[in-house]
């Protein structure tokens, strides 16, 4: 390596001369002593603490899972009573039920804002936003994120958009109501439908304003795994959790990008009268202009994004159930060198199967089967990880927290949901599966309900950390059983009658002779959506409660080895009055035989467990 | 971590120090020998090269949707029907109208702009000396370069909008100049959006840049970063600097030469 | 960007190293070179049956000048070796995004042109 | 007012859960049970799992075998019986990967619950049974790769040249559907000359259009493979024919296509399903607005024989004096000159004084 740089750069570390991580990060030390008296507003709004924005990140999910949820309802109280006429609802949602009916383009757009809300709001701002922001600092033993500042944007640049979405649902002409996937060209000629209209264009300025916030999170995140983990912290030792956060953020910097690049064409082809997307329309009696587009395009470009989001979704639900999996089991978790392999296996695949969701749409046949081979491949790292996750079970002394029982359900409802992406994921198969309702089992078992899962069980588990109380466990118990019960008395029909050829985003099916002998399994299933949505109130009722009522959390509630649990029991800005403590050993050293506690933290020198050191330990000393 | 399941422990004295281990990779330290800000400004590449990457591969399935011009290339005329032949659009060159001097300006424009990257590199190796008047004085030739191709866009924009006087009759049977959105006389509508939008998009990148330059220069001519005691900026600006260049090359090689 | 750097590293006043820029000169010349090259084939190479060789030596000359932007200029080719990679292999998932949606393209082409026979 | 009780009534039940949920806590701590960290629930947990696996799969199993003649609509295409095996044998795959993995998780959960005094086992780590379970799933799942790309390779692959060829074409919000008419050959359509009575924007000056015709029902023979050719005219739809397991978007600028033989005629599945009324229906799968849910079309499987017969009822688009009167109208007034849409034919002659190989290549490029 001869580069043409005077000496003196190569032996500050290179081209340039970068400072030396710690000594930046002391001097967040003398902020500690000083936040005392910093005014509210920086402390609790525009805040650059990571916990502090972590917390902004998770209130501001649950309150659009609650708006996710009530769309649910809304429509799903169509699909289970087409006929009843529903008068009472007329103060809430106004000209869109006129005569107790409500509007079919109204249904619509409720589908389509309950998918993107739950989606890109709920779970990758909520899940993922929440829990990087709060654990990564934590446990790589970092004062704060590399950039408290761009961390800070990344959140009000969610909390614009999110204004903006938000702002949309209460539109003259209705927010967006081309499905989440806004294919164009239903989402860019407002002639084809009304929310393509206005609702449509803040729909595309909150993704491309969520967009950057993704940004700008995920180039802090992945920065400060790589350049900020304390002395000794390899990578090898690092918990699932930040792997999950690290490659998900991965997936986030590489693939929302292409999103930004569909949703710009797409502003051009609605605005400024470009065919990217667009090609030999006639509609509302007119020809347009539009010539030589593809609407193709836009699926290949959205799915670029969209296929990798679903990983987004449920990786770092997989790595923090594999945390507190370990740790209610008292095991180490099994395969850890697999568990890190298999989610770099689909951090990786998850790029290269994207158009397994266009099988149907005229893409080349010849495309579609490399696709298929692709796509079902990903059962392969993903069976790894369902096994060590029972192999993590098998003689463990398992402690049933809530958190426990939803990492459990978690694992559940993976399975359930992941094998039937074997069926889609077979192009042949796919032709009849397409676009029905065993879809929306598919993804809501895997997303709706397992990625949800993975959300609770992160909020159980830290919520001590977060709010320095513990949340109730036996309301935790009871949101449990109901919820788990819950989602697979709604999804699991849902299977059947995809089965039998119901399409989805139908605001009725009672045209049709086919479908309609569901219309009893239909009912059974909303009765059960409503009641889970109301099960979610203990949860929020327990959460709030617990944040200023909850008993008082002690430093390491559940005898966890990872380095957040050696903060103070609420730590300041900053998170250790001290130094940072030093890692010696994985993050998985439970119930180790010959030591006396049934678990080590990572900050425990191997000179202090000498009854329970392992040969090759001592050779990595040596 | 090579775990055998062998669980009897050691009973060996310990040899054990109480330091933690402190490889390249093993924390408290910079992995890449680059800091946080440096290695920031590559993952915003990164991401800004899915972006930039999504729009050409964007251009390549549509171009490849359209018919090419079988004939040889002085046969070529102007039609919806197949895509153009670069050098048969872009060929004006400012002052010398009505010649035909296919590809001249672009190569203009490429020289202006592989130029302005290299009196980049020479701010940062001057930055990496301390040398603060020549940074400033690399940085301004910079800042010289990258309007000198943003006013060459313009006058390119210009050129391809307003046409040239003969226009070529459409399908609709109207005589079509110059290029807009919605239709362009070179052919395919796409042509022309793929065109605006792309290098459109590109020159924000060189408008951002800069003013991202410019900024610096304030900067060091304030002396700031003589007091922060490195120019790290000037470094990082330059990897976006060079990052337009670099997206530039692609957008050349497509648009104007395949 | 970041504010706390402000107080380290005082400045000190010194000797200010000679400029080193041969290198710089050098890549400039390659750049300036490959470009010309480029410029001589698409004059020169005009027959159509030619275009799909005459592509791909673009897009080879193409990628050694992005080669030539992103070791040198960038610095990326000095950098340690995990850095390198850590740009190269994500952005080798470009790949196979070209290669679907040209292919894909080319099919619908297809399609079209034989519409209506 | 009815939403203003309903808030009310979840408001005071909020209260008194509350209320409730406050006692609770206090009768706890009252009786020292409250900060005691594994008790009795960790017990009653492990069990609800238990339990949870029992009776959760037995009424999985009791409704899917309830449902299961509901939800297989009965297959009627040659391919379709293919899919259908798939299908099922897929499932039974899965089937078996699901009762194994969610038993192991159930069961583990309740055997190894927490008992005083037991320690965990401490298992970091196994080569080969890693290496085992990612063997089978790979070669499991190889031979499904392999079997769906056989299938999906004969599905997608070229007509046979004897097809019936229909062509749909998806608007909101129904399906318009042409036949190539006696030429066999469908003649050219651009969306320009789209008006009131010319719905498919027929192209008459092509001689192939003239003896097109349209129809409101599908109607094919059964036993010929049928060609659909599939098109769109202002947003996506699908077509979607769950009996016939056939399904294709519908494109606006990009015919897609999709061909099968059907293997029972209305009349005999009406009689296999004791159901008079029964047709087969084509429902639209893509949202495409505001009537996306009732956008269908009826397709009618004939004996050949009668599929002939009412082939030979049909009256070509020449017949239709309105269609043609419009055409000439259209074409003028939107500028298509008297080639119709071959404008762009035009300027290539001007161009180059050439015409261009086929009259229609210039058009089909557009
Ligand atoms: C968290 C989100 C998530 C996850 C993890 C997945 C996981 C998978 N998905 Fe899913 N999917 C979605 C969210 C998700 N999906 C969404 C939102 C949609 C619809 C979008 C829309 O159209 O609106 C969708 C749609 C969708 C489609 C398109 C369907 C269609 O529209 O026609 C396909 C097709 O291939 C597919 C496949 C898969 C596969 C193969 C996996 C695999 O990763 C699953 C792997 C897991 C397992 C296989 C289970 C565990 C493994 C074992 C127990 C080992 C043993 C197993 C075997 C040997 C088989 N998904
Ligand atoms: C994460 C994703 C997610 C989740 C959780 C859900 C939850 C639910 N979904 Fe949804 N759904 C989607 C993603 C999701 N969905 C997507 C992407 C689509 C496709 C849209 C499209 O077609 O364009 C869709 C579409 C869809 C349809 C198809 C509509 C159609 O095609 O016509 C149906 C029909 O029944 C449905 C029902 C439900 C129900 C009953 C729930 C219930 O489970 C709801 C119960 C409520 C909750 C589980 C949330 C409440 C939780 C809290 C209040 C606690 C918050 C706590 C924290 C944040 C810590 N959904
Ligand atoms: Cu047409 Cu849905
Ligand atoms: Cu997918």
């Amino acid at each position: 390596m001869a580069t043409n740089l005077p000496a003196s750069a190569h032996a500050q570390g290179g081209i340039g001369t970068a400072p030396v991580p710690h000594t930046e990060h002391d001097e967040h030390l003398h902020e500690h002593d000083e936040h005392h008296d910093q005014h509210w507003m920086w402390k609790y709004v525009f805040s650059q603490d990571h916990k502090m924005i972590a917390r902004q990140f998770l209130i501001t999910g649950m309150f659009w899972a609650v708006i996710g949820g009530v769309l649910s309802s809304l429509f799903r109280l169509q699909l289970g009573w087409p006929e009843a006429t529903m008068d009472w609802l007329q103060p809430l949602l106004g000209k869109w039920i006129e005569g107790g009916k409500l509007n079919p383009e109204f249904y619509l757009a409720l589908v389509t804002m309950h998918g993107t809300i739950m989606v890109f709001f709920v779970l990758t701002a909520g899940l993922s936003g929440t829990f990087s922001n709060f654990l990564i600092p934590l446990q790589v033993g970092a004062r704060d994120m590399a950039s408290g500042f761009m961390n800070m944007l990344s959140y009000w640049f969610f909390f614009l958009s999110s204004v903006i979405m938000f702002v949309s649902l209460f539109l003259e002409t209705g927010p967006a109501a081309a499905g989440w996937t806004i294919y164009p060209p239903l989402s860019a000629l407002p002639q084809a439908i009304q929310g393509s209209g206005m609702g449509m264009t803040m729909w595309l300025v909150s993704m491309v304003f969520f967009i950057v916030s993704q940004l700008l999170g995920g180039v802090n995140y992945v920065t400060t795994v790589i350049n900020l983990r304390t002395r000794g912290l390899s990578m090898s030792k690092l918990p699932l959790t930040i792997w999950a956060f690290f490659l998900t953020a991965i997936l986030g910097i590489l693939s929302f990008p292409v999103l930004l690049s569909a949703a710009l064409l797409l502003v051009f082809d609605r605005s400024f009268g470009t065919s990217f997307f667009l090609s030999d329309i006639y509609i509302a009696g007119q020809a347009l202009h539009n010539q030589g587009g593809s609407p193709v395009l836009f699926q290949h470009l959205f799915w670029f994004l969209g296929h990798p989001e679903v990983y987004i979704v449920i990786m770092p639900a997989m790595g923090m159930v594999s945390e507190v999996l370990a740790t209610n089991a008292r095991k180490p978790i099994f395969g850890y060198r697999a568990m890190i392999g298999s989610l770099i296996g689909i951090s990786l695949l998850s790029f290269v199967v994207w158009a397994h969701h266009m099988f149907v749409t005229g893409m080349n046949p010849f495309l579609g089967s490399v696709f298929m081979f692709l796509t079902l491949i990903i059962a392969v790292p993903s069976g790894v990880k369902v096994f060590n996750w029972l192999a993590t079970l098998w003689r463990g002394n398992i402690r049933f927290t809530a958190a426990m029982l939803f990492a459990i359900g978690f694992v559940s409802l993976f399975i359930s949901g992941g094998l039937t992406g074997i069926i889609l994921g077979n192009a042949t198969l796919d032709i009849q599966m397409h676009n029905t309702y065993f879809v929306v089992a598919h993804f809501h078992l895997v997303m709706g309900s397992s990625a949800f899962f993975g959300l609770f069980a992160g909020v159980y588990h830290w919520f001590p950390k977060m709010f320095g109380r513990m949340m109730d466990e036996k309301l935790g118990y009871i949101h449990f059983w109901l919820t788990f019960i819950g989602v697979y008395l709604v999804f699991m029909p849902m299977h059947y009658v995809g089965i039998a050829g119901f399409p989805r985003r139908y605001y009725s099916w009672t045209g049709f002779d086919a479908f309609s002998q569901f219309a009893d399994l239909n009912k059974f299933i909303s009765a059960a959506a409503i009641l889970a949505f109301f099960a979610q109130f203990i949860f929020i009722f327990n959460f709030f409660y617990s944040i200023f009522r909850g008993r008082r959390a002690t430093q390491n509630p559940w005898n966890s080895t990872t380095l957040e649990w050696t903060t103070p029991v609420v730590p300041g800005h900053g998170n250790w009055p001290g130094e940072i403590p030093a890692v010696y050993r994985w993050p998985y050293d439970y119930s180790k035989p010959g030591s006396e506690s049934d678990f080590i933290p990572q900050n425990v020198p191997y000179s202090q467990t000498a009854s329970s050191n392992l040969p090759y330990e001592q050779e990595l000393e040596d | 971590m090579a775990h055998s399941t062998t669980l009897e422990p050691t009973t060996a004295a310990t040899p054990y120090t109480d330091a933690p281990r402190t490889g390249t990779w093993d924390g408290g330290n910079e992995p890449f020998k680059a800091s946080y800000g440096k290695l920031m400004m590559w993952f915003f590449l990164l991401s800004d090269a899915f972006t930039f990457g999504a729009f050409l591969t964007a251009y390549g399935m549509i171009r490849h949707k359209h018919g090419v011009f079988t004939g040889t290339a002085d046969k070529f005329f102007f039609s919806t029907a197949h895509w153009p032949i670069p050098e048969k659009v872009f060929n004006g060159f400012p002052g010398l109208h009505g010649i035909d001097l296919p590809l001249a300006f672009v190569a203009l424009m490429t020289m202006i702009l592989i130029f302005s990257s290299v009196t980049m590199v020479l701010a940062v190796e001057a930055g990496h000396r301390m040398d603060k008047a020549d940074v400033q004085k690399w940085l301004l030739w910079t800042i010289l370069f990258g309007a000198m191709f943003l006013s060459s866009q313009a006058w390119e924009w210009s050129h391809f909008i307003g046409g040239d006087e003969k226009g070529t009759l459409m399908a609709d049977g109207t005589r079509m100049f110059g290029a807009n959105l919605a239709a362009n006389q070179y052919g395919p509508p796409l042509f022309a959006d793929l065109f605006f939008f792309i290098t459109g998009f590109h020159g924000t990148h060189v408008f951002s840049g800069v003013c991202l330059l410019v900024w610096c220069f304030i900067a060091t001519t304030n002396g700031t970063f003589e007091k922060r005691g490195h120019y790290e900026m000037v470094e990082k600006i330059g990897l976006y600097w060079h990052f337009v260049d670099l997206v530039w090359v692609f957008v050349f090689t497509f648009f104007y030469l395949v | 960007m970041s504010a706390h750097a402000t107080t380290e590293h005082a400045y000190i006043p010194g000797e200010i190293a000679k400029p080193n820029t041969g290198w710089i000169w050098k890549t400039f010349w390659v750049l300036v070179i490959i470009t010309a090259v480029e410029f001589v084939i698409a004059f020169v190479m005009t027959n159509p049956g030619l275009r799909t060789f005459r592509n791909s030596i673009f897009i080879v000359l193409t990628i050694l000048k992005a080669f030539f932007i992103v070791g040198e200029f960038m610095h990326l080719k000095h950098e340690v070796k995990s850095l390198i990679w850590t740009i190269l292999i994500p952005t080798s998932l470009l790949v196979w995004l070209v290669v679907a949606l040209v292919t894909e393209g080319s099919s619908i082409g297809e399609t079209l042109s034989h519409m209506f026979s | 007012m009815t939403a203003l009780t309903i808030l009310l009534v979840l408001v005071l039940l909020l209260v008194v859960f509350g209320l409730l949920f406050r006692l609770q806590i206090l009768t706890s701590i009252f009786s020292g049970t409250y900060v005691r960290e594994i008790g009795m629930s960790n017990r009653i947990n492990a069990v609800l799992m238990l339990v949870f696996m029992v009776v959760g799969g037995a009424a999985f199993f009791w409704s899917f075998s309830e449902n299961f003649n509901k939800m297989n609509p009965p297959v009627a295409s040659i391919h379709g019986h293919a899919m259908e095996r798939m299908f099922w044998t897929t499932m039974t795959v899965i089937g078996i990967a699901f009762v194994i993995t969610q038993a192991l998780l159930f069961i583990y959960s309740y055997k190894y619950q927490h008992k005083e005094g037991r320690r965990a086992y401490f298992f970091a780590h196994n080569n080969t049974i890693e290496v085992i379970w990612t063997i089978i799933p790979a070669i499991v799942m190889a031979s499904l790769i392999f079997a769906g790309w056989k299938a999906w390779t004969r599905i997608t692959g070229p007509a046979p040249k004897d097809s019936v060829v229909v062509e749909l074409m998806g608007k909101q919000f129904n399906w318009l559907v042409r036949y190539p008419g006696r030429d066999m050959k469908l003649g050219v359509v651009n969306y320009r000359l789209i008006d009131a009575s010319n719905d498919f924007g027929f192209d008459l000056s092509d001689k192939a259009a003239l003896d097109d015709f349209t129809s409101t029902e599908i109607h094919v023979p059964k036993g010929h493979p049928v060609l659909i050719k599939i098109r769109s005219r202002d947003v996506l739809h699908a077509v979607y024919m769950p009996h016939f397991r056939v399904q294709m978007y519908a494109v606006p600028g990009m015919p897609t296509r999709f061909w099968f033989t059907p293997t029972m005629t209305t009349d005999e599945m009406r009689a296999h399903l004791g159901n008079p009324k029964f047709n087969y229906e084509l429902a639209c799968n893509q949202i495409c607005g505001k009537s996306h849910y009732a956008m269908k079309a009826t397709l009618v499987v004939d004996e050949p024989d009668d599929y002939q017969a009412w082939y030979a009822k049909q009256s070509p688009n020449s017949a239709n004096a309105d269609m043609m009167a419009s055409y000439k109208q259209t074409s003028q007034s939107a500028g298509l000159g008297k080639g119709g849409s071959l404008g762009a034919k035009a300027a290539a002659i001007e161009e180059t004084g050439e015409t261009p190989a086929s009259p229609l290549a210039a058009q089909t490029a557009m």
